[in-house]
């Protein structure tokens, strides 16, 4: 059964920098893929372009067999694939429901939709949906920005660096929350982060990126035995 | 032939002094200054007032350049430093501006236009084919002094590399140190002396009134976007692409849709590049 | 949840009936001077109605919207000339200005605030050289006369109906999915679009909306006026325009009643010399966008509040 | 809740409009022997060079008048003139001006100099006689409305005269014409030195144009010169073709230059800077007899009047102008009614060349003022004289019958 995701030789070239320089790989719906490696080795630009952020320079993105790469990031996102952003990024003047109910607005209503309040207690935000985004704790924020994603009904979910400013107790149950999406929605989730408490235990299987190429692929725990990763990224552990 | 391509040089010029005062604005506090042309007609009033009072031109020129330079830090000072943080709000502030100096010069001087004199009114050269009044001339003269002047300023002086550093990324050069503030006024005052430059000579061309810079402005901010916002060396070239096309366009197809060309150019380069050639605002997202 | 809905709506659509039927009394009562102050008031409010989608929810500062009222205008008063129905001739003029509105919004809707701001004011510039230099269609920089289509009366029926059915169409279609993706737009565009809102098309379709409204007030205008000419849609005016929503409060309901009152009542200063109207007119507009950037009905709305609130808990 | 506040703000808006409304124009003053008529005048814009001189004008023939005053139905009455500024811009401001005037204070009769084309519309709406005393525009005004009247010959009547003068006295043959496009007196005044330029056998050899509202003349001027003419015609009025003129001159053209606008010799200094005389040497202006050049003996002491107490040259618009108050006098006498525009209307088609004033009109057939709602004056091309730096009278003409009569040259203009 072909893989849910499909990504082949994707390139993408800012000017003379290559930022990602031919990255291939599949996923399975329900499965969390790990995405790490050092910064400027392309994590963010990759999710780019797989949310049409970025048209790719070269490659392509097939979700369902069907081509869903460089026509924007709206047309992305309805055909399945949202995503989170490393620095949050909120409508603060609004309240979270305001959000949520504009996200879900926007696509044609897909099965095993959350709703507002399944959403918010998934991600433990229950209690805030009516207070401004702008005034929430930054953990919070960056939350909701996931609630926001999921509102969308995504079948590839994005998250760029989720955990960061958590402390262990919040990036746990993050971890469950993401672990839940994957299996009861059948979404396909791709994480990047450097909190590695926070991404070993989560992802079934990790890439490792390096100057934009691929540079090992595997369970957590064949990549924290691998000696290339090790030396260029990990360190002694 | 030959003579609407030297026109286009002429008008080239002229769009350059005005398109280097807005890029520089723009560069380093990313604000559209629509209120340049009000600076503009300010100076020019300026100088015509002068010469009325009787001072000789070159006195005159540079009461002219004083008050464009005074009149642009006082936009500054007053309300662009207000809305550095809210770049939504600044078309409206520079708008608001352009209405209160545009009529503070109808107030003053009464709608009707008035000629500025020149000592070289009725200086003529004539190189074959081609006739260059003495007030073109001066144009392009005026223009080549002024941008050599601040190329020289930009790149030799530690003044210039600051400015640049502050048009390349306002928080890094904030936190190197570089006094920001003193930065947005010395864009302002360099813009208004350009403006002062471009008021006196440009007004002996025509007339002196308070509309005599809106056509101007519009074709330099074109020169603006196609120079992509920021860059002086862009602006420059750009102008005088624009300056030969308006005045080709203007000879061979119609004098009066002359700006109208202006226009087309913009929307072309709008259509392929959003967010203009050289764009410097760096892509929010990535 | 439907109840409190009709009661917004019929707490928004009383005071827009009300408006409508002042504005109908206004302009019968009024001859010569405030008679053309009513004119303009009304028939300025039905243009930035339809700005107020552009400019007003969406926080994109369109220039153009003197342009379209200009458009609408002068095709009406051309199409009239080839002893077109008055009807059909206001409906094509209307859907020309429309079209012109597509062009416009596919050229900019793509760019970010200062190109749109600079684009849309070229768009303006250009539209007065046509007006005045096409002479054999638009009479030149005189103008030229337009045929009476309607009967007067008729005439001041429409501009107060449409004054009421265009505000009371702002606050429904404020209310829709389009009301919430024109605001999305305005919070933060990047996100929007990974939200799925697709900003390029809904800036589009806001821009042909906001060129209906100001064509229908063109139409209306040149009817009463009887002669339109390229100085009542400069670039000038557009900035007025522009203004008057900056200072009635951009996004709300009201905004374009208040706003032209406003505006069109400074420049009734013009008696104590040529200027000084627009002079008092940027002075207030500057100040209104940087202390009260939510404009005088933001200013009374938060007022109001603090009254309210002060009374609950007094 | 918050809509609530803004119903409120806004009665208070529409109070404050109604207030204003009730204050100005509440119909005629109160003392009915004072008759009050309007005028509509340029004070301010491109064409402010004639509204304070056309008002300096009708004050005086207003004072004039009022000393003895005029009888209508057996009483004695005065004339008041209630001015209004269209600011040269008669589309916008101007119909505003008539719509207060006719539908406001009812005023009977209107003087105005510009826009007849777009007050047609208010005109059907509410008929009112409309005397115009400035505008000479080719196809002429009369053709727009049958309650319009011209005090002034065409500029048909004017513009053939600087073709036979330029051929008999500077051997010109050829001419190229520069027009401000979009100008509808320059572009009247072109068609009609083509026409007569071909009937007197001057070819035109270049026709450029340039926009109204433009500031650079270099390619109009350049298709000009280039076609190396014997003389450049420049058409359009005063305040538009001078910034031309002084570019023409920058750009090396010496020849004899040609319009019809009237400049004065304190418009020329005012426009044109304290390079004027040098700018204005080789000028030809053919248009109306001025005051100051005309021969009858009312007209130049009216001219002398004139310039004694407003310090200015007087245009040609100044006597009729002046004339205004006695036409309108005269029409109400007839018609026996100081306030029905119907009557005064039909009047004005029946009386001869009132009583006092200075225009110095030619008789039309059976001796009345208006033939067809137009009057005739008698034309004449000035030439600019650099030692005295003021005009004079070069050829005085008539036109007649589309034939040019009774030419005087003078012998020696500037002498």
């Amino acid at each position: 059964m072909s893989a849910l995701l499909q990504v082949e030789g994707l390139v993408k070239r800012f000017g003379g920098v290559t930022a990602v320089d031919g990255v291939s790989f599949g996923l399975e719906a329900g499965a969390v893929l790990g995405l790490i490696g050092p910064n400027g080795s392309g994590k963010t630009t990759l999710l780019g372009m797989l949310a049409g952020t970025h048209e790719p320079t070269a490659g392509r993105v097939l979700l369902d067999g069907r081509p869903a790469h460089g026509r924007g990031a709206h047309r992305a996102v309805r055909t399945g694939i949202a995503r989170t952003f490393q620095t949050t990024r909120l409508f603060p003047g609004w309240t979270l429901r305001e959000g949520l109910r504009l996200a879900r607005g926007e696509h044609r209503g897909r099965r095993g939709r959350l709703g507002d309040e399944e959403a918010a207690a998934l991600l433990g935000l229950d209690g805030l949906l009516d207070r401004p985004c702008g005034s929430l704790t930054s953990a919070a924020q960056r939350l909701a920005m996931i609630a926001l994603a999921l509102a969308t009904g995504p079948r590839v979910l994005l998250l760029d660096e989720p955990a960061v400013g958590m402390d262990d107790e919040e990036a746990g149950a993050l971890a469950a929350a993401v672990r839940r999406v994957a299996a009861e929605l059948r979404a396909a989730v791709i994480v990047v982060d450097h909190n590695m408490h926070f991404l070993m235990p989560l992802a079934d299987t990790v890439t490792v990126l390096a100057a934009g190429a691929v540079l090992a692929t595997g369970t957590p725990q064949q990549i924290r035995a691998d000696e290339a990763v090790i030396a260029s990224y990990l360190g002694e552990a | 032939m030959s003579q609407v391509l030297v026109n286009g040089l002429f008008l080239g010029c002229l769009f350059a002094v005005v398109a280097v005062g807005l890029t520089l604005v723009y560069g380093v506090m990313e604000v559209p200054n629509f209120a340049h042309a009000g600076v503009i007609v300010l100076a020019a009033y300026a100088t015509w007032a002068a010469g009325d009072a009787g001072a000789p031109f070159a006195l005159a020129a540079l009461a002219g350049i004083a008050c464009g330079a005074v009149v642009s830090v006082l936009t500054e000072v007053l309300a662009y430093r207000w809305v550095v943080d809210k770049p939504a709000a600044s078309p409206a502030v520079a708008l608001g501006l352009l209405l209160i100096l545009q009529n503070t010069a109808l107030r003053g001087y009464g709608g009707a236009g008035r000629s500025l004199d020149t000592p070289y009114d009725t200086v003529l050269f004539r190189i074959g084919p081609v006739t260059l009044p003495g007030v073109k001339v001066a144009l392009v003269l005026l223009a080549v002094l002024s941008l050599a002047a601040l190329h020289l300023l930009l790149s030799r002086t530690s003044l210039g590399r600051a400015m640049r550093a502050v048009a390349q990324d306002r928080e890094a050069a904030a936190m190197l140190g570089v006094p920001i503030r003193r930065q947005y006024t010395l864009a302002f005052l360099i813009a208004g002396l350009l403006g002062g430059v471009a008021a006196i000579a440009y007004a002996p061309t025509f007339q002196v009134s308070p509309y005599m810079a809106d056509d101007v402005l519009l074709s330099a901010f074109v020169v603006v976007v196609l120079g992509g916002l920021g860059s002086v060396r862009g602006a420059v070239t750009g102008a005088l692409v624009l300056g030969v096309a308006e005045s080709l366009g203007s000879a061979y197809v119609s004098s009066a849709y002359q700006s109208a060309f202006g226009f087309l150019l913009l929307v072309l380069v709008l259509v392929r590049w959003p967010s203009g050639l050289r764009s410097t605002d760096a892509r929010r997202v990535a | 949840m439907p109840a409190s809905s009709t009661a917004r709506h019929a707490a928004a659509l009383g005071p827009v009936a009300a408006v409508s039927v002042l504005a109908h009394v206004l302009l019968i009562g009024f001859q010569g001077e405030a008679g053309q102050l009513t004119l303009l008031a009304v028939s300025w409010t039905i243009a930035l109605t339809g700005l107020n989608f552009v400019q007003g929810i969406a926080g994109y500062p369109s220039l153009a919207q003197a342009s379209f009222f200009g458009g609408g205008a002068y095709l009406s008063a051309i199409l009239l000339d080839h002893g077109l129905p008055a009807a059909l001739a206001a409906a094509l003029a209307v859907g020309g200005t429309m079209l012109a509105g597509l062009v416009v919004g596919l050229v900019f809707s793509r760019t970010r605030g200062q190109y749109f701001a600079i684009g849309t004011m070229f768009f303006t510039a250009v539209t007065t050289l046509v007006f005045t230099n096409a002479a054999d269609w638009t009479g030149g920089p005189d103008g030229r006369p337009v045929g009476l289509g309607f009967p007067l009366d008729t005439t001041l029926l429409l501009l107060a109906g449409s004054l009421g059915l265009g505000l009371a169409a702002f606050h429904l279609l404020a209310g829709t999915r389009f009301g919430a993706r024109l605001r999305a737009v305005r919070e933060d565009e990047d996100l929007a679009q990974h939200l799925g809102v697709p900003t390029a098309r809904v800036k589009l379709v806001a821009i042909v909306v906001s060129a209906g409204f100001g064509a229908w007030a063109g139409v209306l205008f040149a009817q009463y006026n009887g002669v339109v000419a390229p100085s009542q849609f400069t670039f000038v005016q557009s900035f007025l325009m522009f203004v008057a929503i900056g200072i009635g409060g951009a996004g709300r309901l009201f905004a374009p009643l208040v706003g032209s009152v406003l505006v069109l009542g400074l420049t009734q200063l013009v008696n104590f010399g040529p200027g000084v109207s627009q002079i008092v007119l940027g002075a207030v507009f500057i100040a209104v966008t940087l202390v009260a950037p939510h404009g005088v009905l933001g200013v009374l709305g938060a007022l109001w509040d603090r009254i309210r609130t002060k009374a609950v808990t007094a | 809740m918050r809509s609530r506040t803004a119903a409120a703000l806004l009665a208070a808006g529409s109070i404050a409009l109604s207030t204003t409304a009730c204050g100005p124009g509440s119909g005629p003053g109160g003392d009915d022997t004072k008759v009050k008529v309007g005028a509509i005048l340029s004070m301010s814009g491109v064409y402010s060079t004639l509204g304070p001189a056309e008002k300096n004008a009708m004050t005086m023939g207003v004072e004039e008048l009022n000393r003895t005053g005029f009888t209508v139905a057996g009483r004695k009455h005065t004339l008041e003139i209630g001015y209004a500024d269209d600011k040269s811009d008669p589309a916008t401001t101007g119909v505003v001006a008539l719509r207060d005037m006719t539908q406001s204070q009812k005023l009977p009769v209107i003087a105005y100099g510009l826009g007849s084309a777009t007050y047609v519309p208010q005109l059907r709406r509410k008929p009112v006689p409309m005397i115009n005393i400035l505008d000479s525009s080719y196809p002429s005004v009369l053709a727009q409305d049958p309650h319009l009247y011209l005090t002034r010959g065409g500029s048909d009547t004017y513009v053939p005269g600087c073709l036979s003068y330029t051929k008999q006295k500077l051997g010109t043959k050829s001419i190229a014409v520069i027009t401000a496009k979009g100008e509808p007196y320059g572009e009247g005044l072109t068609q009609l030195v083509q026409k007569s330029a071909q009937a007197e056998g001057v070819k035109v050899v270049a026709t450029s144009d340039y926009p109204l509202g433009s500031t650079d003349y270099g390619n109009a001027i350049n298709t000009a010169v280039a076609a190396k003419p014997d003389a450049v015609y420049l058409s359009s009025v005063t305040g538009v073709i001078l910034p031309v003129l002084k570019q023409l001159r920058q750009s090396g053209w010496t020849g004899p230059v040609l319009h019809s606008s009237g400049v004065n010799p304190d418009q020329a200094r005012a426009i044109l800077g304290n390079q004027f005389n040098t700018l204005m040497k080789d000028n030809y202006d053919c248009a109306g007899t001025l005051p100051t050049t005309s021969a009858h003996p009312a007209t130049a002491a009216f001219a002398k009047a004139y310039q004694e107490r407003w310090h200015e040259y007087p245009q040609d618009l100044t006597m009729w102008a002046y004339d205004y108050p006695f036409i309108v006098a005269a029409a109400m006498t007839e018609a026996g009614s100081t306030t029905d525009p119907v009557k005064i209307d039909r009047a004005l088609g029946a009386i001869s060349i009132p009583k006092g004033t200075v225009s110095g009109w030619l008789p039309n057939p059976g001796d009345l003022l208006f033939t067809d709602h137009g009057a005739r004056t008698t034309s004449e091309v000035t030439t600019w004289c650099p030692a005295t730096q003021t005009i004079a009278s070069a050829m005085t003409f008539d036109h007649r019958d589309g034939a040019i009569v009774d030419q005087v040259f003078a012998k020696d203009a500037c002498g």
